[in-house]
């Protein structure tokens, strides 16, 4: 009795867009509470049957903000499934995935270089392009890994993020015609396609059919992260392809792009800096409060954009400019000036060369195109790159000289 | 007001106590249970489950509470196993955790003893989410209240084990039928390559025990190259 | 009973079974009897311990099973014993506890900085309640660098971040500087005195009198031996009367004199209040609070092995330089 | 827990109204936390020997910041600020605070300000307190930029830390 019982029931909790499971078998009577629906099977007798239950949304719409599903879009994790599997048959999935994918389990807080594990490239269908004036390169995917500070060489104080780029591979090219035909106009310029680009190998065995196609024609195990950039024709890349933190130089700058932290409901001193209102002198049950909210008359109304207590953090945010100061090779780290960079320790962001032609300074013609291959380069890469006024620390104390 | 008041430092790790590594998962902040008598009131209600785990080694408690009060089992654990009861300060803490005096010599007695030589990586609690009771379900109005009990036990007890999160996997549901074959042609078509490699002459080698893999192509190459397959068995 | 069927009690045979298994009962009692047989088999170690406390003690001819035994096998771990002073002597080695902020390649990637710095400066063992002298280079000093001497009232944050304050009475007036200790304007950090003190930080020598910390800028370093231990300064300083900078009252210090005359009535009932209310008693049996404002002994060995051997050797090279530098002097002067 | 009780309670068993220890009991306490900020009213330690300045610390009446000359209006060092000192309005310059300091800047247990009159010459030939050592890069700019010659006052300092 308890074998049978007790996981069915609790299965049935488990599933938390509540599917209707197979094991119902003979639907029995069905109740409603609230937006759940319980249905009870009359075959088992334990609890007077077995349970399951269907979750339907139906406030899903009333969401404060709306996202549309990528085009990469795929139900992504597999349900955890009852059927569970014998220990030889497990040992033996084991055996074939790691015969076909070679290390697939990419672990971000262990102590890891970052570097791309091994893919097997399949035939070449990209030739490699030549650098032109307005071509646009891909990005890379990066994880916040935290902050700490810094010294210029006149012995000035800078915090810098840093952003590990963790076990990148390019996946698939989508060409512009398909772009314009799927997209039409959201793209300001029509020669552009897009590159897939996936980050931290996992098990395939978590993730379902549809997810696991998007990966066939790299050859790769799927990745937890994917993300797409825009690049033009000339700087596509052969699916497989990984990436590197070498793929950007020291002193370039580039965008980034990510979730702000999520500071959930929250009132208006917290969300918008507000004063509050004083802690006594007659002030009952508003110290933290707005106050005012705009005028009489015709005005009578909250008007848009009025700041109030709401939902806080949590967005997409994109930050132009941020200047790469260092970059570590071996462990594949971006160090990015400033503390700015979105997002708690261990968020994933974007990393692209800026769109800020203005304010870029650097010749775009060294940096590599369309990616740098490390297995190409002659000489062999130092372990860190620093911008020329950045101190290292493997150099002597700053001393000043006097004027004379 | 927080007592002593703050001090606007940069943070540092206290140095004073070397502290066992825990192979529990650690939240970065004690869950928001409700303590109406205060943090003291809250150590009481941990101390309570503690010293019930220690004296009965497998109880049933409220899932978030119990996993709270998980963390504390094994810190009180590992501090008895690092100090011993000879260290005044790890006795009291023991006084302090398990209320019951009767039980205290169980803590030094019966559980160190038991997990001296415990495998590394290998927690001394489990914590399991129980069956709800659907009568209960209806009753309450929460739609969070999912999972409202746990069963939190101390591994190495002596009861019988309990069924766990899933079922035992069935040999002879039709996905495992299916994989077993597969398995077999796959291993036979390995066996067939060396064999051909090795031109037939060379003798079946000795399979390592510990790998499970080995010991399966050993059996498999044991066995006779005609075996009948299921369907002719039928 | 239904509960018990769920969690498969059922196949227990009995009760009486259940409560064998858990052998409280039969322990305890072994405990006690056993207490009363032979109080005379008592060690010198365990004589110093309170007698109240020895309910669980016992002398080890007595015990009932001599295989599994804490008290002859107390945890022990070569490694961990090598290691564990070093968190005293390089505490911003250690990274900051807070579990959210860490990460492994960030905080291995930081060592790898400090060894580096540390190559090129001896940044020298001290303590809160040690004198140092640090010489950095300051661009509008005359000679391009500034010299300041003072106690170590003060060290905070971890790795780069990582920080130290020191205190000096000036012509009559307090000064304190904070010195990030990884700054690259450092030139050089001497300890002239090394020693500790009872107290975590020295915060409170601001409101005593100002004897407690002057110290003369043309000090010497006093001479000690490397291999004996570092002395403990138990000096309790005399606080100056109220006003106070902070009300030391709430923290228990113990390198200050008795100042419970110097407290009102209405400041007794407030502490008392507090830690009534913050649970003071009890807030040391938070075992979980403990773990998560340290970090854990297995993670300290990982961390020590690691920069060890370097540290070792940075340290022993560049005392050999300061060595040498400090012999040539003398002949000159000569 | 009951010894800790009593220990709460005993103070308050002394020190109640009806107590006749009451009336001993001074009470001086401040109605808001001491800031260490220098901003308006915020009262100032004249270090120097100007005789102004002087006999308004020996009165135990030291200046007050009536007005400072920047945008945040928030005083740090190098700042000049004005000041009513004995009824009367003088110009000064903040050397040194209490406020925390970054790397290698030191942070003094008052704060200390020197008078000054409108052309940035001091008021008195002598600074009793140590300096510290950024005051003279501060300075130098300053000068430069508003005109007035405020390196004076590093010709009559003591002692630079």
């Amino acid at each position: 009795m308890t074998s049978t019982l007790l996981p069915s029931v609790r299965r049935t909790f488990q599933t938390g867009r509540g599917q209707l499971l197979q094991n119902a078998g003979v639907v029995g009577p069905l109740w409603k509470l609230g937006n759940l629906q319980f249905l009870l099977n009359g075959s088992n007798t334990a609890f007077g049957g077995s349970v399951t239950f269907i979750q339907t949304r139906e406030m899903s719409k009333v969401k404060h903000r709306h996202t549309h599903p990528r085009h990469i879009w795929a139900k992504k994790r597999r349900e955890r499934n009852d059927q569970e599997l014998t220990d030889d048959n497990q040992s033996f999935l084991k055996k074939i995935i790691y015969d076909t994918y070679g290390p697939t389990t990419f672990d971000w807080r262990a102590e890891n270089t970052g570097m791309p594990f091994v893919s097997p490239l399949k035939q070449i269908i990209h030739e490699r392009g030549v650098w032109e004036p307005r071509s646009i390169r891909t990005g890379v995917i990066a994880r916040k890994i935290g902050i700490h500070p810094m010294w210029d060489k006149e012995g000035k104080r800078m915090l810098t993020t840093l952003l590990q780029v963790t076990d990148n591979h390019v996946l698939k090219y989508i060409p512009p015609e398909v772009v314009q035909r799927n997209y039409g106009k959201r793209f300001t310029r029509q020669d552009v396609g897009l590159l897939l680009v996936g980050a931290e190998s996992a098990d395939p065995q978590r993730f379902t059919k549809e997810y696991l196609n998007l990966f066939e024609e790299s050859g790769l195990p799927p990745k937890t992260k994917i993300s797409r950039f825009m690049v033009t024709p000339n700087a596509k890349l052969q699916p497989g392809t990984p990436l590197f933190a070498t793929h950007f130089k020291v002193g370039q700058l580039v965008e980034i792009f990510g979730h702000t932290i999520d500071h959930g409901f929250q009132g208006v001193m917290k969300r918008w800096g507000f004063k509050g209102m004083p802690a006594s002198h007659g002030v009952t049950k508003s110290h933290r409060r707005g106050g005012n909210t705009g005028g009489g008359g015709e005005k009578a109304r909250i008007w848009p954009g009025t700041k109030l207590p709401g939902h806080m953090g949590n967005r997409w945010r994109k930050l132009k400019g941020q200047e790469i100061v260092r970059i570590n090779t071996k462990y594949n780290v971006l160090y990015i000036r400033g503390p700015a960079v979105m997002g708690e320790v261990g968020s994933f962001v974007t990393v692209c060369d800026t769109f800020m032609s203005s304010v870029e300074t650097m010749d775009k013609s060294t940096i590599p195109f369309p990616t740098h291959y490390p297995e190409e380069s002659e000489e062999t890469i130092p372990e860190e790159y620093y911008v020329p006024n950045l101190f290292n620390f493997g150099e002597p104390s700053i001393v000043f000289e006097e004027k004379r | 007001m927080v007592f002593p008041p703050p001090i606007k430092v940069h943070a540092a790790p206290k140095l004073v106590n070397l502290v066992s590594k825990l192979n529990v998962r650690v939240l970065p902040t004690r869950r928001r249970l409700s303590q109406p008598d205060g943090p003291e009131g809250r150590l009481k209600r941990m101390r309570n489950i503690v010293t019930a785990l220690v004296k009965n080694e497998r109880i049933e408690v409220r899932y978030h509470s119990g996993d709270e009060a998980r963390g504390y089992a094994e810190r009180l654990i590992s501090e008895a196993i690092r100090y011993g009861d000879l260290h005044k300060p790890t006795m009291d803490l023991a006084k302090f955790w398990i209320h019951d005096e009767a039980a205290v010599p169980k803590l030094f007695k019966v559980l160190v003893p038991r997990y001296k030589q415990w495998p590394s990586g290998l927690p001394y609690t489990r914590m399991l989410k129980a069956p709800t009771n659907i009568a209960d379900y209806m009753n309450s109005t929460s739609l969070y209240a999912q999972h409202l009990f746990g069963v939190l036990e101390l591994r190495g007890n002596p009861f019988p084990p309990l069924p766990g999160p899933f079922a035992k996997p069935h040999p002879g549901a039709i996905h495992n039928v299916l994989l077993e074959e597969a398995r077999k042609e796959y291993f036979r078509s390995q066996t067939n390559i060396e064999k051909q490699a090795e031109q037939q002459t060379q003798a079946v080698p000795v399979p390592d025990e510990e790998d499970p893999l080995e010991q399966m192509t050993h059996n498999l190459l044991s066995e006779s190259p005609t075996t009948e397959s299921p369907e002719s068995k039928k | 009973m239904l509960k018990l069927f769920r969690y498969g009690f059922a196949e227990l045979s009995s009760i009486s079974q259940l409560s064998r298994c858990l052998s409280i009962g039969a322990c305890s009692r072994a405990f006690t009897s056993q207490a009363r047989r032979d109080p005379s088999e008592t060690d010198e170690a365990t004589a110093a311990i309170n007698e109240g406390e020895r309910l669980n003690l016992e002398s080890d001819s007595t015990r009932t099973n001599s295989n599994a035994d804490p008290h002859q096998n107390p945890y022990k771990n070569e490694m961990e014993e090598t290691f564990a002073p070093f968190r005293f002597v390089y505490p911003e080695f250690l990274p900051d506890p807070t579990i959210k902020w860490r990460n492994r390649v960030r905080e291995k990637l930081e060592r790898m900085d400090m060894l580096k710095r540390r190559s090129n400066i001896d940044i020298p063992e001290f303590y809160v309640g040690s004198i140092l002298s640090v010489t950095l280079s300051d661009r509008n000093a005359p000679g391009k660098t500034n010299t300041f001497v003072g106690i170590c009232i003060q060290r905070e944050g971890t790795a780069m971040r990582s920080m130290f304050t020191l205190r000096n009475v000036v012509d009559g007036h307090g000064v304190e500087i904070t010195f990030d200790l990884y700054n690259p304007t450092i030139l050089n950090i001497t300890c002239l005195r090394l020693e500790k003190r009872l107290d975590e930080n020295l915060r409170y020598l601001r409101d005593a009198p100002p004897e407690y910390s002057t110290f003369p800028f043309d000090m010497v370093p006093e001479l000690r031996n490397p291999d004996a231990p570092v002395p403990i300064n138990t000096l309790k300083v005399k606080l100056n009367p109220k006003p106070w900078h902070a009300k030391w009252q709430l923290w228990d210090l113990k390198g200050v004199e008795d100042f419970s005359h110097e407290l009102e009535s209405r400041e007794w009932r407030k502490l008392n209040t507090w830690k009534f209310s913050e649970g003071y008693e009890t807030a040391k049996y938070d075992l979980m609070k403990t773990y998560r404002s340290t970090i854990p002994a297995e993670e300290q060995t990982e961390i020590y092995s690691e920069v060890h051997q370097q540290l070792a050797k940075l340290t022993a090279s560049l005392r050999k330089q300061k060595r040498k530098r400090t012999f040539v002097k003398p002949q000159k002067t000569v | 827990m009951s010894a800790l009780k009593q220990g709460i309670a005993s103070p308050l068993r002394l020190f109640t109204k009806t107590s006749p220890l009451m009336p001993l009991v001074i009470r001086n306490f401040h109605a808001s936390s001491c800031l260490c900020r220098l901003q308006l009213l915020s009262r100032v330690r004249c270090v120097d020997n100007s005789a102004i300045g002087k006999q308004a610390m020996a009165e135990g009446k030291p200046p007050k910041i009536i007005h400072v000359y920047n945008k945040k209006r928030r005083a740090t060092i190098g700042d000049k600020v004005l000041m009513t000192v004995k009824g009367e309005m003088k110009k000064g310059i903040i050397v040194g605070v209490k406020e925390h300091q970054k790397h290698g800047i030191p942070r003094s247990d008052t704060n200390n300000v020197v008078l000054i009159d409108d052309n940035g010459t001091p008021l008195g030939t002598r600074i009793n307190a140590p300096i510290p050592m950024i005051l003279r890069g501060i300075m130098k700019e300053k000068t430069i930029a508003k005109g007035a010659d405020y390196t004076k006052i590093l010709s009559i300092a003591s002692r630079f830390v």
